[in-house]
């Protein structure tokens, strides 16, 4: 079937999807121990989704991602040294430390980035797919948001104004079923958001967002499709956050219930039960071993480095001649 | 008298008004079940019940226009907008419909709504979740804006605040809610556009808003052991302001310092600098100090956001400048 | 039929969009001499919509509606002359000259207001409606407003909630193919808006907004199930603005043909036809003339009125001691 | 040179930028089919086509947050807000977007947008089509924002708006766009943050914007024959200031007036009278006098109009407060 990722593809989203994880749970344990700062948003049971949806761009297509976005990270390809420097406001992170884990950004990988306010992520991809089509160019924008941000009024402008304009965008919903703490049946008024697609005349379908790939196979069809001219399209993922909604999380109202259920149906877990048998258990081990290692070594070297110097702002100056 | 920490204090004036008033309601984004992610409306659902105590979408924009007509239509909504920066979203309600209504259709409807949120910097929550934009409120005529320093005036200011025929902006700060101090019991109302004496001085006056006014009296006691007297003014309301103090205390001390978080260039600090310029210019010796934040982004980093915060040494050196 | 108007409430919207058609012509009159102020915003051809919609309403019910406001406050029962009187910015007008003609308001009668600001009415009207459901009430709160209204995100806003906590709101769009000058095809990307109530879980009608009884019904029954409590309704009302989108359009931009189309389907020569042998050409003879002497009235006792005399808004003060 | 309107002169700029640089490109409400309701777009859709002169949906809001992205991307986007009370829709983008990247993202990216808008009252045009909120957007970081007073420099500082690397907030007046006056041919640019003096004098200082600078002139010639010499500085550039500009006029005359049009309480008067108090303390020998809109909603009808809005007979009556 055309959009199905190769074997190898599978591996690298395997791969990817546990150093996302490995990531968040290094920072659960950080933030436990005092050592973090400002909230984190972890996104443990939605890798699927931000791995699975963004295997198929090169770095010349741009994400917009969200203020939970280490899955989105790492799926357009930036390293976790540099995410983990800049999550500890290192010289080194990718943005200096002066972005911090949800704003940061890496233009020449085209993640330009994470954002903490919700829903702004959706008309900047339609922005950013309307630059590409005035400089006609063959790449797509792609924004990841949540079932939250999807009652935002941007949401929707930027639907209407991307149908319209046929732009090469592709909205990659990711239905946690939570806002913060908002459980979605008191945020959306329709279970299924995707039938809102139908409403801008573009196309709308539901993914099972715990298996990369589905997700990789329907996100894959939107981007063809946006590349081919033709303009955006809705793909829901249905997924679950396994964890608290930010390290700030006082939990009470999350069901022990869904989350045993969910955790059951775990993405990774899925993921390996779909490779298994075609790469062999020992080739997985390798690669889990090695993603790890990545990832613990990344926060030691991260640990090691310099905190940046400050330096003001030119293009905030108020005044002309500098007081 | 109770020991409270201000996020308590707020929450036994929104429980008190809401017993009083059966029209006054709640709503905002995880303010119910989860009873608020800074935890102030905790137990109001499980009291009031989900009709008053509202849940709500991510629709700031949206809510804080149904805020204002649910004022105009009878009942005293109270929004909770989660933090300063979404406050954005609100400027096209706040300056297009909430400022107008009174005036322009000639005394036929008051807005009796109150829209909470909490801004200010110092804990690592970036550009985005730091900001103090009080300016983007003050400016816009027909609404008050409110930010209390302590527990106190945070529960006496919010029943005032609710009680308001008019639409009243609250400001809370996040590294406020902490704080703990003695508060009244019951029946404690703060009369809006009053300003308070922190702390009484004679060397050199200063003004200051919400945190700052903590950051000044550090200052005031460092100022001290270098035998400078400073009066710290806690301005409480920034709209309307108690020009009267102001004017009272400028005329003891003839110098001034004005202290606002947010950012300087056209912020805070340049009214109440330009306030003193127009009714005191006289009684002052020097030129008002300003301290407010950098004009940049806020960063992430803890030593780069230090730097753009004022804090009690800038307002030490401010206060020093201004007596040289 | 449930719903459908007696005859004499077809004669009184017959009367009232006389009342609305004299009112916009002869304020085109005087804008051509020189004798308007500010930009005027006619409806000419879509009075149908705003007479018809709010026909069944009381006055305590709301309604919000918006710069193309003239038929609604007609339709919501206010006096001819103190609009005219508001509009030419005299004491005597319903806001005492403050408002002028595009945010006028009278709450006594529950229209609150007009909006200047494109869709502002459509979380207005949600507002009340909660307004209305936490007082217990029997009311329901009505928005009117145009196809480009429909494309901002206060729009979708606006409807998730009130669907979502089945506010007692009626949503009435007015689709007269236009924003100002943008046609519907370069603003809308689907032709009929109403298929987006489905996106929000609610019903959502098609109606011929040329035709006031067909308004009436279809409006009439979504008011009905408000009231009931069973939440909001969106009917979108086809129709078509005659004139320009206000008196400084320069034109160019609407096709004749259309136009011309239009015309003979002119909403008070449907509403005509339809009454003639009911009620007799006489009948409507006599209202047609009283109706326009009664709109001319306005304008000369208006013209007779004093202009206001200024006075500060004590609610706006920014000092407590007054400077 | 050319004898243009100001809104031609605005329509010559963008012509002259798109033939320029491809990469520039318009959008915005009615600017396509219509050429703009103040029309300064007429006649660019049939020259450049639809890709890169584009109608809009009204949508402020992802219009705007849609530039700064697009900026971003390889772009130069021109988006006209038809009025500037509708900015209050953009500032989301601007104060929690724009603002933040250049510094945030150590340089990886930078944002040249421009963000066309046209405020002020005076035409009947009512409480949500008459502000001025330049507040708004000169207390951005990040931002620049330009507010020409004439045709020369409408498209003068339009062109280097559009070339600036950085997000430029471009301030029309909607009584302007009529007025004529000599602009020069092609390449015509106005340096972004440089005043320049409408008109020498040596007896007080008026700092005025946009439309204030011709009721400025207008009081001038009104004092000069009372014997009062007045310099008008037309500040051009509303952030970053101009302040050695602002310097050198106080040095010369030790009085200053300062006008705009928007609101006075935290309106652009209060910076500018807080700057010549922050750097010009020692050379004034009277309070700065602020003239500024009063602070209420603008009313409709005329008379109430007119007692709201700046005049040249407020200026006057400033200027010689200042000198009494
Ligand atoms: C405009 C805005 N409003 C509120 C918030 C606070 N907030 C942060 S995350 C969040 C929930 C977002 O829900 P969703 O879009 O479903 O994303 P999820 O957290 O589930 O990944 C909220 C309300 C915000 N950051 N921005
Ligand atoms: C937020 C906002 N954007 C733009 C405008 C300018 N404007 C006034 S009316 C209008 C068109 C509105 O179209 P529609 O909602 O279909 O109403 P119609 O004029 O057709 O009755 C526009 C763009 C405005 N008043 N408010
Ligand atoms: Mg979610
Ligand atoms: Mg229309």
């Amino acid at each position: 079937m055309k959009n199905a990722p190769s074997t190898d593809e599978c591996v690298e989203m395997y791969r990817k999807m546990i150093v996302v994880r490995s990531l968040e749970e290094k920072l659960g344990e950080l933030h436990k121990a005092g050592k973090t700062r400002g909230p984190i948003h972890r996104c443990d049971g939605q890798e699927a989704v931000g791995v699975g949806a963004t295997a198929m761009l090169t770095a010349t297509d741009y994400v917009a991602s969200t203020h939970r976005g280490h899955a989105h990270y790492i799926g357009k390809g930036l390293e976790p040294y540099k995410i983990v420097a800049e999550i500890f406001g290192r010289e080194t992170g990718y943005c200096e430390g002066r972005a911090g884990h949800m704003l940061m950004g890496c233009a020449a990988k085209g993640m330009i980035g994470g954002n903490g306010i919700v829903g702004a992520g959706i008309p900047a991809a339609t922005g950013m797919a309307l630059s590409i089509q005035i400089q006609k160019r063959n790449d797509v924008a792609m924004c990841l948001f949540g079932d939250g941000a999807a009652q935002t009024g941007i949401c929707h402008e930027s639907m209407n104004i991307a149908s319209l304009w046929k732009l090469p965008v592709v909205f990659v919903l990711e239905h946690n079923q939570y806002g913060l703490t908002v459980h979605h049946t008191g945020q959306s008024s329709v279970a299924d958001l995707s039938v809102r697609a139908a409403g801008y005349g573009m196309p709308g379908a539901i993914v099972d967002g715990n298996d990369a790939v589905a997700v990789y196979r329907a996100v894959g069809a939107a981007v063809e499709r946006a590349r081919r001219g033709e303009g955006p399209s809705l793909v829901e993922a249905k997924t679950y956050r396994m964890v608290g909604f930010s390290t700030s999380d006082m939990g009470g109202y999350q069901k022990d219930s869904d989350i045993a259920a969910w955790r059951a149906r775990d993405p990774i877990r899925i993921a390996f039960a779909a490779l298994k048998d075609m790469v062999g258990e020992a080739r997985l081990a390798a690669v889990d071993q090695a993603a790890k290692a990545e990832v613990d070594a990344a926060f030691e070297k991260a640990f090691r480095d310099p905190f940046p110097a400050f330096a003001p702002d030119p293009a905030s100056a108020p005044y002309t001649e500098v007081s | 008298m109770a020991l409270l920490r201000y996020a308590e204090a707020l929450n036994a004036a929104l429980r008190e008004e809401m017993v009083r008033d059966p029209n006054v309601f709640l709503f905002g984004e995880d303010i119910g079940t989860y009873g608020g992610v800074f935890k102030v409306t905790r137990g109001l659902l499980e009291e009031f019940g989900a009709m008053r105590v509202r849940d709500t979408p991510i629709s700031e924009q949206t809510l804080a226009a149904m805020a204002v007509s649910a004022a105009m239509t009878g009942t005293r909504p109270v929004l909770e907008i989660m933090y300063s920066d979404f406050m954005a979203l609100t400027i096209d309600a706040l300056v297009n419909q909430a400022s107008i209504y009174e005036y322009i259709w000639a005394g036929q409807v008051r807005l009796p709504f109150v829209l909470r949120t909490q801004g200010g910097g110092g804990v690592g929550a970036a550009a985005q979740h730091s900001k103090s934009l009080d300016v983007f409120l003050t400016h816009i005529p027909g609404l008050k804006v409110v930010a209390p320093a302590t527990p106190a005036d945070a529960k006496g200011l919010l029943k005032s605040a609710i009680r308001d025929p008019s639409p009243v902006v609250f400001l809370e700060h996040k590294s406020l809610y902490n704080l703990r101090d003695d508060v009244p019991d019951g029946e404690h109302l703060v009369e809006i556009g009053k300003a308070v004496t922190a702390r009484a001085g004679t060397d050199v006056s200063i003004f200051a808003t919400s945190r700052m006014v903590h950051e000044s009296l550090s200052a005031a006691a460092v100022l001290e052991t270098g035998g400078i007297s400073a009066e710290v003014v806690d301005l409480r309301t920034l709209r309307p302001l108690d020009l009267a103090a102001i004017k009272a205390s400028v005329a003891k001390t003839n110098h001034a310092v004005v202290v606002n978080e947010g950012w300087r260039f056209c912020g805070y600090t340049a009214e109440l600098s330009a306030t003193i310029m127009d009714h005191a210019f006289d009684d002052l010796d020097a030129p008002v100090e300003r301290v407010a934040q950098l004009d940049m982004p806020i960063p992430y980093s803890e030593p780069l956001e230090a730097v753009v915060i004022p804090t009690a040494e800038k307002i030490v050196a401010a206060a020093r400048r201004a007596l040289a």
